[in-house]
């Protein structure tokens, strides 16, 4: 592989070398080192600085996600999904939303699709932007942590228009969006969209050409398309092993027919095409927005389903029939035809299953997330056999392991 | 032994020892204020107006904190560490001359502490010895981050320090002394060793990166990756001391770095001046350029991301000192060919 | 990139494992199958490498709890998809709560291990052949599976509760 | 603000803080270093209150030190899972003197919306909490608000807390040994 | 790997040119992003000193709304307890007094009704649940405290006090559940 090589002229150490001559040293990356972004541990054996083998132990977030989704109702699932991958709260809460809507076999309207769209698509511009800035970070490049994240700020102030919350969103209900899309919200996403695309170059420009970040990157963790497809890779990290899988493309929900763009992919799957891979990304979302919201139909924000969404309150104060669905939507009590669904999304990490299955009662009879992170993080070890510790330390950042995706 | 000469140089010692230290201590501000800059922020304002008692807050915190020592560790080799790396930072600044000759109660007073005639072989053996603080300290820690940043550090300075010191033949070819003293003499005006040796400096300016342990060099202590490096198991005023070291460092890096190619003290126009006017623009000339180079030093932290461990090798071998040798050569054959050795 | 419709893949199926396909569904489009345990692992399989069907990617594996069910509590359910053709595959294999034995599918897809860890954590399901079948996300020291539908959720030292406020009497 | 008094009291220095016990207690203050433990959502926003545009360098707070040793302030933002919990105990002990417990957020205050099997209602069950910070996740405004009430803690602070009677059975009802060498 | 779209594009084919290889023009030109960032106008809001505006839909601290004539909306029906998904509203239920019909609206009230701050997530679904626009989430944010059992908010600093009413117009008039 041309990675193997290009990382071979980078070593002094003959990496091919299969008898370890060292004494072999223990070291624990975690639980909380500044590396792992989250909580969770790996152990690595080194040789001076190479890794022999790897060993993680995950779990310590675990927070029992898909034993609570069976104990609340199903419009109170979707704070929960907030915090799978915290990073992108609202693609989560998106596709819990369309599962259900699924479920009960709702018919949507275009603008609540298309506004859909936009908000999924900045989430996952939010999403891109912390793992990017993260392996800038790691690769020692501080400031290029702040300067997205000072970008990010201004997708929060979008979300915090329409949901009002920040990260942990819980946007959106079954059947459409609490409320429309207000002045400030236009008013903020226009200038959003044209501050954003320079102020993201000028980051790009910082890492993506810059020859000491292109050495500590290529060779850093590859993974082949076949090795990556045999461990149930999708999102980001599939892609830059070459894949163009996208959910968004194979198997489109919410419109996403209606739009043009384009699925980036690398060539080696190592942590620049990574990088790489999802800096492009982050222009094809803005080009889904900038379509999406030019093209933003009229009509309701929500869709006609009297028995899940919830009625405006003057008609709960005044109207029985209201009053009655309020009741019933808040208790739980309204009819939920039973039956099993997968839904997925695209998450910020790859595909984002919701697997539900209903007995027709108040909760889910069981709900189990499809967690991209979860599955990928798997192969680290294989990633990052005969790297660096420095290379583990970027793998791990470029995978961007989000530990509530991860636990669960 | 002349009494007043004892004086004078004591309190020489005393103002150079203090000057280091202030300037090392809010190098750390200007270090924060900058970063906050660079990334659109503004920086520590609590402690003081502008928070220029940020130092100062911090000093007094870590003199107070809690001091201990971890059990498995070497007792004596953990408290020694950070005081070879203070010790050695410090004691470069003897030979640093300050400015021009000032004249002080009818005493000619060199503002210098001790002018060597090998001064850059002095420079070379003390920073040689400042890898000792961490390579002690990390491996004292008994901790395995420690002990790698411990390994990093000291190979790194063992592969840059052959690069520096190559490139620093020529800057002795072009002035035929060893003495800083003397290498500030020859670059009176505007006469700077830099417009003769831009590659040599390009080179020495790198590997003061590498011998401060900065960005894009700092291994030893790379937070994402060793957490604290070798000082991971510090804590208190011996975490303070490293830290304060690397700083100081700085500060003397940069001041070599002034005096060897900008011309020390020396600034165009100085002829017009003589005296104690003299010394004082020449002292200031000297802070100047000096505080460039720490600007710069910070500014590239900032900036560019670091190289892993392989790489930095890969550099300091395959490239620098190739460049240095050949920079060398092409020097000494040139100044042959001037001197008619042909 | 021409999807095969679900009758299509059944029928091929069918020509291969009739006999150990007990029922087939497809709630919302999507074809279930439940198939005999034993010939999980072998389907599995099969699916990947045959040349029609190329159902090559392992979306997931879980595992349902149905209590009522007797000597059938336990589904595990895999998850195929087929890029090439673009369809959604469901197998599920049930098995009894008192011995819930399935072969592990590792040595197929990779990825499966941790999926079948988790399963395990969750629901005591016992992957055959798992190079390491341990806990995953809880602690090695609990003793009983916490998605079985007998245990309860909540924690019980919180104090912050009123159990009787939210019907946890 | 009425706790602070309070809580002065457990300090054991009784309400005259001597000059110099304030001068410390100010220099102290303005020179916060937080190790964060963040481990999920929490960690984002503490994150975002790092970056540009709520800065907490402004506190002196923008060296993070990851090494406990080396932290004043333990920033505990993200659920904690009682898989989890003997390691946060471990940072917590491994720290020196003196020390600062901010709880950032729902779930690691109080559990929050996570009353399940796997998740520690509180960390205040094994590390000793000054200040909880509520929210999920706080907005950054929160966590700056939380990090000023830590000033005002710590500047209240005496020299000599460590030894103190009330903080040695603080210490005690948490089952923690200060006189411990603390090794790794 | 053969492509299943026609919507691939390879983003990281492009092979280092020599200049590149030299290192110090990309130095170069990150340095001069950063420089240009020291000359900028520095983006941090001072917290404590200034205040950030908050979108009026943001979701912070509850308030118990009085109406017009100053009685408290509350009429203990609990659907807002069981739509928290955290499980941090509790309430006794009690019957209005003769007398008392300048303090209560409705025969109903809630005597105690308490939210525990700290288990609270802020997702805003008792505000929606609420039949009688009597909970609502303010752009205040909740404070921070040093003791564990000061989150609990009961009824004096969840109702709003007479004098001093908070005003929620502008977030009810966003558009919420076409509430104009």
């Amino acid at each position: 592989m041309e990675a193997k090589e290009h990382y071979k002229a980078n070593e002094l150490t003959d990496l091919s070398k299969d008898t370890i001559d060292g004494e072999i040293a223990t070291i624990n990356f975690g639980p909380t080192h500044p590396s792992t972004h989250g909580i969770f541990q790996n152990v690595l054996q080194v040789d001076g600085e190479k890794i022999v083998s790897a060993e993680q132990t995950v779990g310590y977030i675990h927070r029992a996600f898909e034993k609570l989704a069976e104990r609340r109702p199903y419009n109170q699932i979707t704070p929960i999904t907030d915090r799978l991958n915290y990073c992108s709260s609202p693609i989560n809460n998106i596709g819990w939303e369309m599962t259900v809507e699924k479920l009960i076999g709702a018919e949507i309207p275009k603008r609540v699709q298309y506004m859909r769209v936009i908000i999924m698509e900045l989430a996952r511009i939010a999403d891109h932007l912390i793992c990017d800035s993260v392996i800038g970070v790691d690769a020692g490049a501080l400031t290029s942590f702040f300067y997205p994240f000072t970008e990010r700020e201004k997708i929060y102030e979008l979300y915090e228009e329409i949901c009002g919350a920040r990260l942990t969103t819980n946007i959106g209900r079954i059947g459409g969006f609490e409320r429309d899309f207000n002045e400030t919200f236009h008013t903020k996403l226009k200038s959003f969209l044209k501050t954003f695309p320079p102020a993201f170059e000028e980051f790009n420009s910082m890492l993506e050409r810059n020859r000491i970040f292109m050495d500590r990157t290529k060779g850093a963790g590859p993974i082949s398309a076949e090795r990556a497809l045999n461990y149930s890779f999708t999102g980001p990290n599939l892609r830059a092993a070459g894949v163009d899988y996208d959910v968004r493309v194979a198997q489109p929900y919410s419109s996403y027919e209606d739009f043009d763009f384009n699925i980036p992919v690398g060539v080696n799957g190592d942590t620049y095409d990574r990088f790489m891979v999802r800096q492009e990304e982050i222009r094809q979302s803005m080009r889904i927005i900038q379509q999406a919201y030019s093209n933003l139909p009229e009509g309701p924000y929500k869709a006609d389903l009297p028995e899940f969404f919830l009625p405006p309150k003057a008609e709960v104060y005044n109207q029985m029939e209201a009053l009655i669905y309020h009741f019933k939507i808040i208790m739980g009590e309204t009819h939920i035809p039973a039956g099993e669904v997968y839904h997925a999304v695209e998450g910020g990490n790859g595909e984002l299953g919701y697997y539900l299955i209903s007995d027709g009662g108040r909760n889910p009879y069981r709900l189990q997330f499809r967690r991209p992170c979860f599955i990928y993080y798997q192969a680290y070890p294989e990633m990052i056999k005969g790297m660096t510790i420095s290379d583990a330390v970027l793998t791990l950042s470029s995978m961007n392991v989000i530990a509530g995706e991860l636990d669960a | 032994m002349d009494t007043a000469l004892l004086i004078e140089k004591f309190s020489l010692v005393i103002i150079v020892f203090l000057i280091s230290l202030g300037i090392a201590a809010y190098s750390t501000y200007f270090e924060r204020k900058l970063a906050a800059w660079i990334q659109d922020r503004i920086g520590p304002d609590r402690a003081g107006p502008f928070g220029l008692l940020q130092p100062i807050a911090d000093g007094v915190k870590m003199f107070m904190k809690e001091d201990f020592i971890p059990k498995n560790s070497d007792k004596w080799l953990f408290i020694i560490g950070p005081g070879i790396s203070m010790f050695t930072a410090l004691i470069t600044s003897t030979i640093i001359p300050w400015g021009p000759p000032i004249e002080i109660f009818g005493r000619q007073i060199s503002l210098q502490i001790a002018d060597f005639n090998i001064g850059v072989l002095f420079i070379f053996g003390v920073v040689s010895i400042g890898v000792y603080g961490i390579m002690i300290g990390g491996w004292a820690s008994n901790n395995k981050y420690s002990l790698f940043g411990a390994i990093r550090a000291s190979s790194q300075m063992i592969s840059y320090e052959l690069a520096m010191g190559i490139s620093l033949i020529t800057i002795i070819l072009l002035t035929g002394s060893l003495s800083l003293t003397d290498i500030v003499k020859s670059q009176h005006g505007m006469n700077w060793n830099i417009f003769y040796q831009p590659v040599c400096f390009l080179i020495f300016f790198i590997c003061s990166l590498a011998e401060t342990n900065r960005a894009p060099f700092d291994l030893a202590e790379c937070e994402s990756e060793l957490v604290g490096g070798y000082h991971t198991e510090y804590s208190s005023m011996k975490l303070g001391l490293f830290l304060f070291a690397e700083y100081v460092s700085m500060f003397i890096s940069s001041a070599l770095m002034a005096i060897l190619f900008f011309g020390g003290y020396n600034f165009p126009g100085m002829d017009y001046f003589d005296g104690n006017t003299l010394a004082i623009l020449g002292v200031l000339a000297f802070f100047t350029k000096t505080f460039l180079f720490i600007f710069v030093f910070m500014w590239i932290r900032w900036t560019i991301p670091r190289f892993r461990f392989d790489q930095l090798m890969h550099l300091g071998w395959k490239t620098l000192i190739p460049a240095a040798i050949i920079n060398m050569l092409i020097t000494a054959i040139v100044i042959a060919f001037n001197k008619g050795w042909f | 990139m021409n999807a095969i419709s679900n009758e299509q893949v059944l029928n091929r199926l069918n020509e291969f494992f009739a006999a150990d396909i007990r029922t087939s569904d497809e709630p919302y489009g999507l074809l279930t199958l439940e198939v005999n345990p034993s010939k999980a692992y072998e389907m599995i399989d099969w699916l990947k490498n045959d040349s029609v069907l190329q159902c090559s990617f392992l979306t997931n594996i879980a595992a349902v709890h149905y209590p009522t069910d007797t000597n059938r509590e336990i589904a595990v359910v895999y998850q195929l998809h087929s890029w090439r053709n673009n369809f959604r595959l469901r197998l599920k294999a049930f098995l009894p709560i008192a011995n819930p034995s399935i072969s592990s599918i590792v040595e197929i897809y990779n990825g499966a291990n941790w999926m079948e860890r988790e399963t395990f954590d969750f629901y005591g399901v016992n992957f055959t052949g798992h190079p390491n079948l341990c806990r995953i996300l809880n602690e090695d020291s609990m003793d009983y599976f916490p998605m079985r539908k007998e245990f309860h959720l909540e924690d019980e030292t919180r104090e912050d509760k009123d159990d009787r406020y939210f019907g946890r009497f | 603000m009425g706790k602070i008094e309070n809580l002065e009291v457990i300090n054991g220095e009784g309400y005259q803080l001597t000059t110099l016990d304030k001068a410390i207690g100010l220099a102290r203050a303005n020179s916060v270093w937080p190790l964060p433990f963040a481990t999920s959502c929490c960690g984002i926003e503490f994150m975002a209150t790092m970056g540009s545009t709520y800065d907490m360098s402004r506190f002196g707070m923008e060296r993070m030190s990851f090494t406990p040793r080396q932290a004043d302030l333990l920033i505990v933002a993200g659920t904690i899972s009682k898989k989890l919990g003997p390691v946060l105990k471990q940072i917590y002990e491994q720290m020196a003197e003196p020390k600062w417990v901010l709880s950032v957020g729902a779930c690691a205050s109080s559990g929050g919306i996570f009353d399940t099997y796997s998740v520690l209602q509180g960390i205040d069950r094994i590390i000793p909490v000054d200040v909880y910070v509520p929210g999920c996740p706080p907005r950054p405004e929160q966590i700056i608000d939380g990090v000023i009430n830590i000033h005002k803690l710590v500047k209240l602070e005496s020299m000599r807390r460590r030894y103190s009677d009330e903080y040695k059975h603080l210490m005690k009802n948490y089952q923690i040994d200060i006189n411990d060498e603390r090794n790794k | 790997m053969e492509s299943f779209t026609n919507r691939k594009k390879v983003v990281s084919d492009k092979p280092m040119t020599f200049i590149e290889k030299l290192y110090l023009p990309a130095i170069f030109s990150g340095m001069m992003i950063t420089m240009k960032h020291i000359l900028k106008r520095k983006k941090t809001i001072k917290y404590p000193e200034e205040i950030r505006v908050f979108a009026p839909v943001y979701r912070g601290q509850h308030v118990l709304k009085r109406d017009e004539e100053g009685r408290e909306n509350c009429t203990a029906c609990g659907l807002c307890a069981v739509a928290c998904p955290a499980e941090a509203i509790t309430m006794v239920a009690d019957e209005r007094k003769r007398g008392e019909e300048n303090l209560y609206r409705e025969e109903k009230y809630a005597s105690t009704y308490e939210i525990n701050m700290l288990r609270c997530i802020f997702c805003g679904l008792c505000e929606e649940a609420c039949p009688k626009e009597a909970i609502f989430l303010t752009d205040r944010i909740v404070p921070t405290e040093f003791e564990r059992a000061d989150f609990i908010y009961g009824k004096d600093k969840l109702v709003e006090s007479i004098d001093d009413r908070i005003d929620i117009t502008l977030r009810q008039n966003t558009g919420k559940r076409g509430a104009i």
